[in-house]
């Protein structure tokens, strides 16, 4: 399945989109999507390293199983308040 | 109440949301746009977010607030876009009953708040440079708090 | 600053003295009118002041909060006379670089405010009966905080 | 000498008055003050045993001396806030 990760802040000016997309296997988790992520963009791989992974809006952890449709993004560490 | 928007944040009428007859005590806290960060000179700050991600996050921290404390009303909002110096980027305003809740309740929002909310701060310094914000990262390894 | 008002409190003022480039956290506390002590209802608070006497003792409070933390703005303004429901009769604003000393400021300020300035509170109950309030007096022995 | 007492809240309305006159001889302290006080206006008993006294604009102790023209108060526990 493709699944297309949001991109933010320095993490979307490394990689100069605002989604990348990943290819993934079927039931694929969140380890396997940083792997990828790492592989398509290595300049990415500073930032990505520090950052979380949120899956449809919430905080996943590298279990967290990937469905076809999900809302995936790369959260660097925050700065916000 | 929680809120994202890139309007300046109308301070007034969160006050008078807060201050209801069951509250005793109200409690404000405004981020701002400080001029100096150690001996670096700031012209402007500018605020992006995972917007939909934001707001929920921001949903979650009222929630757990007003399941920690007797809160009478509590709200947060976070502007975007370009902040000018002294400008509110944050606001967060409690009221309740008595000020132990009020104080507590203010603090641990906007802790959790910079903790939590995939919100993001640019930097715009006097001398032209501009840098993301990123605790930790070679990209802002400096202690960052405001 | 300091002042003692007959007149509401006039916030946003306020909050604009204390919002200078060289803060990054503003920090507002109020106390208003709550309508239920317990289980009494409150129709209005009225205040009274030693006012030569107050003035001195909230100058004192500002400089030390000063000397103890590092403030760009600190102000109290204490409202005096009838201050209806929902009113606030007190005004605590503090600014600050960081939000630590914001924070820390404010709490002690109203905390020591309590108990060292020669204010009184008179309560107006709905039943018709009105009582000053002097905590650990016969006059009024209730636990008393806002 | 004779000196003014300043009072506020409940015990301006036990004594009736914002102001009460004492005679106090010279060099007195504020525990003589207190006596006196007592004496004249035994109704303020339950608010004056639990106040302060005020020599001009400041709280004083038992050992403040009073001087002729200081600024007298009788400070009931505050509820300021």
């Amino acid at each position: 399945m493709k699944v297309a990760v949001k991109l933010f802040a320095a993490a979307r000016e490394l990689a100069g989109e605002t989604e990348l997309a990943v290819e993934l296997p079927d039931g694929a988790d969140v380890a396997q999507l940083r792997a990828s992520l790492a592989a398509k963009s290595p300049q990415l791989k500073p930032i990505a390293d520090r950052s979380l992974i949120a899956v449809n809006s919430e905080y996943a952890d590298q279990a967290t199983v990937i469905r076809a449709g999900d809302e995936i993004a790369l959260i660097p560490p925050v700065s916000g308040g | 109440m929680v809120q994202l928007t890139y309007e300046p944040i109308d301070v007034p009428q969160l006050l008078a949301r807060a201050q209801q007859p069951e509250a005793g005590a109200v409690l404000l806290f405004l981020g701002t746009t400080r001029r100096f960060t150690a001996d670096r000179e700031t012209t402007a700050l500018r605020y992006e977010a995972y917007e939909e991600m934001a707001v929920r996050e921001l949903e979650k921290l009222e929630a757990e607030a007003r399941r920690r404390w007797s809160l009478v009303e509590c709200a947060i909002v976070h502007r975007l876009g370009r902040v000018p110096l002294a400008g509110a980027s944050v606001a967060v305003v409690v009221s309740s009953p008595h000020r132990d809740a009020a104080f507590a309740a203010g603090r641990w929002l906007i802790d959790s708040l910079k903790e939590t909310a995939p919100i993001w701060k640019q930097e715009h310094w006097t001398d032209g440079t501009v840098e993301w914000v990123h605790p930790g990262t070679a990209q802002h390894s400096k202690a960052d708090q405001s």
